[in-house]
């Protein structure tokens, strides 16, 4: 019992470090209608900047808040105006490419121009361990797992219930009617791509210091989160969340318990289902009525 | 009053309204007759600033708007415009299309207004929170139209209301415009192809093909025309017999 | 205008004939690679480009093909034993993962196929009795054809290239019959094609099945080229690179893969003289490439063709409006 | 005596506290131009859809010729003879115009493994040809029907729907947006149909000079149910359906 | 004129830390052997290329060296890529210097092939006996990555460990990657083995000490050179602490030239060298001492040199150590056994090469 416990509260650990990567999938899908192949990337690069902050001498917080101000400067406006605003009307195919090609120029560019070697990361909560019935937890597990929670539910609240948010989801829907409504559509898509570019550098933050920063880190976090936003529900945030704590647990359970070789395939089963049996994820909604 | 002198515009190399000159007097309700593809849509695009003027000048009251963008002609001037087709917000709810419609007035403002809106359209009101897609073709017209005025315009540009309208309803709707332009002194420009209806309400109007303005008459006169037939049939052509 | 592809297609396959003599081992394998991209490509084309399903599961398909031939060319059977092996094992496992496109769309049919991948390519790593794990096959031979050894590199060559060419005349020919204008349609409204008749489930998942064997019998070739295979060549990762090639090269355009697979295999190799940053370069150049085009490269020629015939219109359109105004 | 071509009986279909379609019955006679009309969201065109296979109704049922087809997919019954139009548009966006017409009825041009080896237009330009000149469409025809305009993209819509011949069509709104002129032409087109080969239609429209002209007998849908089936002179007198849906 | 080397390194994709590491020593090397004349009076000309861990790639990247007349090769370091890119230079006769592991590499008879450090076959012995001996264990836990690298050594050390009458209680894979440990700390727990042995790659590593720590695990941690290198206790810190394991290459080692070695490359690069920096180092110097021996730029010679070759570090400095080359390309020399303590590889015990020369 309480190895199962560690499995679970490990996972869930684990999970809202997913979740928050797919947090990121859940938020431009519903706002813009694309999809972020360099998402990983995008969590991955706020890693490095606080790193590069760290090392002139800003100690971790000071850092944070300098690296939000640069990614939304990069990640969030750069990113609209260089990527999103030319190809967000083509659909979704030349954005997505484009997205891969970005994933790929930013992985390598870090590996080139910095270094191709894991670097360590200061947590944010300390080395911390506690016992809680007869389980360790460390603190950062619980201030991750809290922190995921707080992000998950403040940006499924703006989504839903400002009336930016939901401008935000109508130019996804339909750009065209949102221009003839007089919306603000360049400045809607702006927003989205900096809380996107926020939500990546909190996600960096809490993420790193597991994950280490490195240039590839990315790949597998996006690999992990896209199924996580699936399994929770494309289009809803907290989905995000359901699906990431979904997808850690039943790995670690899977590891230690059915095939440790054959883990992610537990996943993957889970994944299908839910593709196969509710396409839109357990919370997601079902897209209505289409003649 | 609306003015299109010498207008060039259309999509990408294809230009739909070649040199198109054309007025709408101020106050009145001016329709837009034409076979299907005269460029009756792409003038109203283009009054709205979706499609780019490639040469030539609009005016609205003698104001040059050639080039000012939706949001600046919704906000700056007054003007509203309800496109042809679908353009509801599908997956939010009645009530979010409705207060997004709102959008640059202020949610105060737009709360305050919803309900004269739906006291108008019923059937709209009984859907107010399921999403817009499941709404019949008939009711997301209604909702569309009630959006748009929802922002009380000086200036209404409105394409093709009729269509998926049941026979009441129009009635409804083109009354209501009528009124909107005796008491209000609203500018409609409005495309209609249920011609002798909207004929019936309408003050003007103007008949293009092939993106040239081929006419321009009051209504009344219009209607008691003996040849109104030949007008809006584009030609002389009726539909060639079954083979 | 009909004419104007198939002369493009002839200049090149001048172009793919006459050059490789002159270049050394390293030019021709390069060739050789290229041309097995343009194989797998060419499925993946059939599959997103015209069908409109959006798959990034293909290169488990590759994979297939060419565990297909390694295994058994590793038991001692021959490589055209692998082949047919391929093509009919890929053309059924592409029948079956057709059928979650039949009850999912657009982006959770990408998920579905993604996980897919993922799955094949556990079963590759972790099935070592079969597939030799992370070790890998070594030492897979290439085959005989008539007697002739194709065991150097420009012979294989031109034997990949001659399959090439055999595939890109059936997905030519397959195109050009209604086959082609259902999977169009199939692509543009499937609601609408069901109502007129179309059988979209066989449309769908023929589209799945046909473009997995193109890869299998790239994957076929592919082992037969390096001659060792293991398992990290036919990662998600690689389904992502080979739809990147296809949206770059133009999806739905006919040559389109030709001039992707370009793009994936030749480009970086072209852009090593960039050193460290060659692959960032390589990133940024697709970045800006799908700016310019975001149609692909091969949109290039639509493009003008579009704008020839826009013109066209608009002159008409005011040569009529001038007869009405006269 | 020759079976209804179509035969509903006591349709429904509900949205959760929405009963869209509310046990509706009625019959289509062959060689019958059958009009259905009602106010906005009265169940007509979830009517149609229920029919066509679209969506699953609660319950009821449907026969063509007398065969049962309730939950026979749209595919099947448009092998089975039944051509529709949809009330939103439908065309192929990517497609130009003519091969939009092609592809409305290739599927019934020989097996499947045959149309592999078929030419490109199975044959069927001809009669693309003539149904592109005939809805006045010609100057658009090798246009991708994505770029019409509103009214173009309807004829195309309709024209598909005849490309198959279809012995019985059912139409959603076909006049909406399209100009007068062709409106009077599909109501020939339809007559002419309908009296050379005993076609049956089934249109749903809200344009009453067209449905009163055109149609045998006219069914008034109010609140998914049935107000009134009857002749257009009959529809015309009466009081409750002027209330609900005419007017004046 | 000039003599070639080719370099085929994994400079991105999953090999690129080791890849770029092995490339920074060989580089290192040649720039050294440059300044001081070159060999035999000839300078090298160091192409350096990114095999992007694909062995596709690699294979095309050894037929460019080939057509570029690379008098030998260097790399790449994965075992995967080797295994195609040898079978290029061993048909055109190029001395090829790998930085891989797997036993497989040699065992092909392929004359031309030469490592720059251990088999797991000649490693793990010296690990199992420490472990049999040394700490009288007499069953163990393996805990190892599932690749291919993970999976010869997982095979190596079982076998070695049996042979020593010691018994492999559990056999734990992880993933390449992985960041949740939970589940195979667990299993180890579980197993209750006297020693744990884990063989993971640096970063794997160091997350496995970590959650090691933190759920309690007081057994012997015993591991290879990836368990104890610099980068795996600074990214582990406290929780590095005890592990022990057999190196066979390693900047800290008690050794004067090794110490000025890490200097330089630290210098150059601004990064600590790991074994695989050592390697590439080594490597290169080892070739030069292999063409001094044949006497003359001639590939087939040199490769005959290589042959049962033997340097010492006090004639040869750049091998750093000594070293001795067998008729396969396998070579031996001495290793250490070292413990972390207080975030530092202290050496406990150096190991004797196998067969003294
Ligand atoms: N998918 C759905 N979910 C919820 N309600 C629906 C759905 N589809 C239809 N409805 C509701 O069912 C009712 C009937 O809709 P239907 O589209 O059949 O009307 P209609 O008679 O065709 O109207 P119109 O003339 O406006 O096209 C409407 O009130 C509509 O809002
Ligand atoms: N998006 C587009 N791209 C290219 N051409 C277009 C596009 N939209 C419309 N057109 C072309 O412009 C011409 C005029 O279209 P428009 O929509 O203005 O016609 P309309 O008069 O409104 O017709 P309708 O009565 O059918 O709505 C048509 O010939 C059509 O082919
Ligand atoms: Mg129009
Ligand atoms: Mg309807």
């Amino acid at each position: 019992m309480t190895d199962f416990l560690q499995l679970v509260l490990s996972g869930m650990a684990t999970g809202s470090i997913y979740a928050l990567a797919a947090l990121g999938f859940t938020l431009l899908w519903q706002a813009s209608g694309t999809i972020n192949f360099a998402q990983g990337e995008f969590v991955m690069l706020p890693a490095f900047m606080m790193l590069a902050f760290g090392s002139v001498g800003l100690p971790l917080p000071l850092a944070f808040l300098a690296t939000c101000g640069v990614a939304v400067g990069v990640l969030g406006w750069a990113f609209k105006r260089g990527i999103a605003d030319p190809l967000l009307r083509h659909g979704l195919m030349p954005i997505v490419v484009a997205t891969i090609g970005l994933a790929i120029a930013a992985r390598n560019g870090v590996r080139a121009g910095y270094s191709a070697e894991a670097h360590p990361f200061p947590g944010l909560f300390g080395d911390r361990l506690f016992q809680i019935a007869g389980v360790t937890v460390t603190l950062a597990d619980i201030g991750t797992l809290v922190l995921a929670l707080a992000l998950v539910l403040a940006t499924q609240a703006f989504l839903q219930r400002t009336v930016t948010g939901r401008a935000m989801q109508a130019v996804a829907q339909n750009t065209e009617s949102a221009t003839v409504l007089g919306i603000d559509v360049p400045r809607m898509v702006f927003y989205t791509f900096a809380i996107n570019a926020l939500l990546a550098c909190a996600a960096a933050l809490l993420v790193t210091p597991t994950y280490l920063a490195k240039f590839d880190m990315g790949e597998g976090l996006g690999t992990k989160a896209f199924f996580a936003a699936i399994i929770g529900g494309f289009n809803n945030s907290r989905g995000a969340l359901l699906g990431g704590l979904i997808v850690g647990v039943c790995e670690n359970l899977a590891a230690a318990w059915i095939s440790p070789a054959y883990k992610d395939a537990v996943a993957l089963v889970l994944f299908m289902a839910v593709i196969l049996f509710k396409p839109q994820g357990l919370l997601g909604r079902k897209v209505e009525r289409k003649v | 009053m609306i003015e299109f002198d010498d207008v060039v515009a259309g999509y990408g190399d294809f230009m739909i309204l070649n040199h198109l000159s054309l007025k709408a007097a101020r106050g009145k309700i001016t329709l837009l007759l034409g076979p299907n593809g005269a460029g009756k849509s792409t003038v109203l695009k283009t009054l709205f600033g979706l499609l780019k003027v490639r040469q030539g000048r609009v005016r609205l009251d003698g104001r040059d708007i050639t080039g000012a963008s939706a949001r600046q002609l919704l906000t700056e001037h007054g003007v509203a415009f309800v496109p042809q087709g679908r353009n509801l917000f599908g997956q939010l709810s009645v009530w979010e299309n409705l207060e997004l419609g709102g959008i640059t007035l202020g949610m105060k403002t737009t709360h305050e207004r919803i309900p004269e809106v739906l006291e108008r359209f019923p059937r709209v009101r009984e859907r107010l929170h399921s999403a817009a897609a499941s709404l019949s073709g008939g009711e997301q017209k209604q909702l569309e139209v009630g959006r748009a005025l929802l922002l009380r315009p000086k200036v209404l540009l409105i394409d093709e209301p009729s269509i998926g309208l049941s026979p009441l309803v129009v009635q409804d709707v083109f009354r209501l415009l009528r009124r909107l332009a005796d008491e209000q002194g609203v500018t409609v420009l409005m495309v209609e192809q249920n011609v002798k209806s909207a004929l019936k309400m309408a003050d003007e109007a103007i008949a293009l093909e092939s993106g040239r303005q081929v006419l321009h008459r009051r209504a009344d006169e219009l209607l008691a025309d003996p040849h109104i037939e030949r007008l809006f049939l584009g030609g002389a052509h009726t539909m060639a017999a079954p083979v | 205008m009909k004419k104007l592809p198939l002369m493009a297609g002839l200049a090149m396959a001048v172009v793919l004939l006459a050059v490789p003599p002159f270049l050394k081992n390293y030019g021709v394998y390069l060739f050789s690679y290229w041309m097995v991209f343009v194989i797998a490509t060419m499925g993946l084309n059939l599959t997103v480009g015209y069908a409109g399903q959006k798959s990034l599961g293909h290169a488990a398909f590759f994979g297939i093909g060419a565990y297909s031939v390694a295994i058994l060319m590793q038991h001692g059977h021959s490589f055209w034993l692998g082949l047919a092996l391929a093509v009919v094992g890929c053309f059924v496992i592409g029948l079956v993962l057709g059928f979650p496109a039949l009850r999912v769309q657009t982006l959770y049919l990408a998920f579905a196929t993604l996980g897919f991948n993922t799955a094949v390519w556990l079963v590759m790593r972790n099935e070592e009795w079969l597939t030799g794990g992370t070790f890998g096959i070594n030492g897979i031979g290439r085959p005989e054809l008539f007697g002739f050894s194709l065991g150097r590199a420009l012979p294989y060559y031109y034997f990949v290239l001659g399959v090439t060419v055999v595939m890109a005349l059936l997905q030519w020919k397959l195109l050009s019959s209604p086959w082609g204008k259902a999977f169009t349609a199939l692509r543009d409204n499937p609601i609408r094609a069901e109502s007129l008749g179309l059988n979209i489930q066989a449309y769908t998942l023929l589209s799945f099945a046909i473009g997995a064997v193109y890869a299998g019998v790239a994957g076929a070739l592919f082992a037969s080229l390096v001659e060792f295979i293991e398992p990290a060549p036919f990662t998600v990762g690689a389904s992502i690179m080979m739809y990147l090639m296809v949206v770059v090269g133009g999806p739905g355009y006919f040559f389109g893969p030709l001039l992707g697979s370009a793009v994936g295999v030749l480009l970086p190799e072209w852009l090593r003289f960039a050193q460290a940053w060659y692959l960032t370069v390589f990133g940024v150049a697709v970045i800006l490439l799908m700016l310019w085009l975001p149609g692909g490269l091969l949109s290039i020629p639509a493009r003008l063709a579009a704008r020839r015939q826009a013109r066209a219109a608009s002159a008409a359109r005011a040569a009529a409006a001038a007869r009405i105004g006269g | 005596m020759t079976p209804p071509v179509l035969q509903v009986a006591d349709l429904a279909k509900a949205y959760g506290a929405i009963k869209a379609v509310d046990g509706v019955s009625f019959e289509v006679k062959p060689g019958e131009i059958f009009g259905v009309i009602g106010p906005n969201g009265s169940g007509k065109t979830t009517l149609f859809n229920s029919v066509l296979g679209q969506i699953r109704p609660d319950r009821g049922r449907i026969a063509l010729n007398g065969r049962d087809i309730t939950q026979v997919s749209p595919r099947q019954l448009n092998r089975l003879g039944v051509g529709r139009t949809f009330q939103t548009l439908q065309v192929f966006g990517q497609m130009t115009v003519r091969d939009n017409l092609i592809v409305a009825a290739q599927e019934h041009q020989g097996s499947m493994l045959g149309r592999l080896f078929a030419p490109g237009d199975s044959g069927l330009g001809a009669r693309a040809d003539a149904l592109i000149d005939q809805f006045r469409i010609r100057h658009v025809a090798h246009q991708k029907a994505g770029e019409l305009s509103y009214g173009q993209q309807k004829l195309v819509d309709i024209a598909m729907a005849f490309m198959s011949e279809p012995a019985l069509v059912l139409l959603d709104e076909p006049c909406a947006g399209v100009n007068p002129s062709l409106v009077g032409g599909i109501s020939t087109l339809l007559k002419a149909l309908n009296r050379e080969r005993q076609g049956s239609f089934v249109v749903i429209e809200h344009n009453m000079d067209f449905v009163m002209d055109l149609c045998h007998r006219i069914l008034v849908m109010v609140e998914g149910r049935v107000l009134a089936v009857g002749t257009p002179d009959e529809i015309r007198a009466n009081k409750q359906v002027l209330d609900a849906y005419l007017g004046n | 004129q000039a003599i070639k080397i080719a370099g085929l390194y994994e400079l991105s994709g999953p090999g690129a830390s080791a890849g770029t590491m092995f490339k920074n020593g060989a580089d290192l090397a040649i720039k050294e052997i440059n300044a001081a004349g070159g060999i035999l009076g000839k300078k090298i000309e160091h192409s350096i290329s990114d095999t992007q861990t694909n062995p596709g790639v690699a294979k095309g990247l050894a037929t460019k060296a080939i057509d570029d007349g690379a008098f030998a090769v260097f790399g790449p370091v994965f075992s995967g890529s080797i295994m195609v890119s040898m079978a290029e230079t061993q048909r055109a006769e190029v001395p090829n210097f790998t930085g891989g592991e797997a036993a497989a590499i040699t065992t092909k008879g392929n004359p031309y092939i030469f490592r720059t450090s251990f088999t797991q076959a000649t490693a793990m012995p010296k690990v199992a006996r420490y472990i049999v001996d040394g700490l009288k264990a007499k069953s163990v836990a393996v805990m190892f990555v599932n690749n291919d690298f993970g999976k010869g050594g997982r095979d190596a050390i079982t076998r070695a460990l049996e042979a020593q009458g010691a018994k492999v209680v559990a056999d734990i894979s992880t993933d390449s990657g992985q960041v949740d440990f939970s589940a195979p700390v667990l299993k180890a727990r579980n197993a209750n083995a006297d020693v744990l042995f884990v063989y993971t790659n640096e970063e794997e590593s160091a997350r496995a000490l970590r959650e090691l720590r933190k759920q309690g695990y007081a057994k012997p941690i015993v591991g290879e050179t990836t368990l104890t290198g610099q980068k795996v206790i600074d990214l582990a810190g406290e929780a590095a602490n005890g592990a022990l394991a057999h190196v066979g290459l390693t900047v800290d080692a008690p050794n004067p030239l090794m110490l000025k070695f890490k200097a330089k490359f630290y210098q150059e690069t601004k990064t600590i060298s790991d074994h695989n920096g050592i390697k590439g180092y080594s490597g290169v110097y080892v070739l030069k001492a292999a063409i001094e021996k044949a006497g003359k730029l001639d590939r087939r010679a040199v490769a005959q040199a290589m042959r049962g070759l033997s340097l010492s570090a006090a004639k040869h400095p750049g091998v750093l150590m000594d070293v001795r080359f067998d008729d396969k390309g396998d070579l031996d020399r001495e290793s250490f056994l070292v413990e972390v303590q207080g975030g530092k590889q202290v050496v406990k015990s150096v190991l004797p090469p196998l067969a003294r020369p």
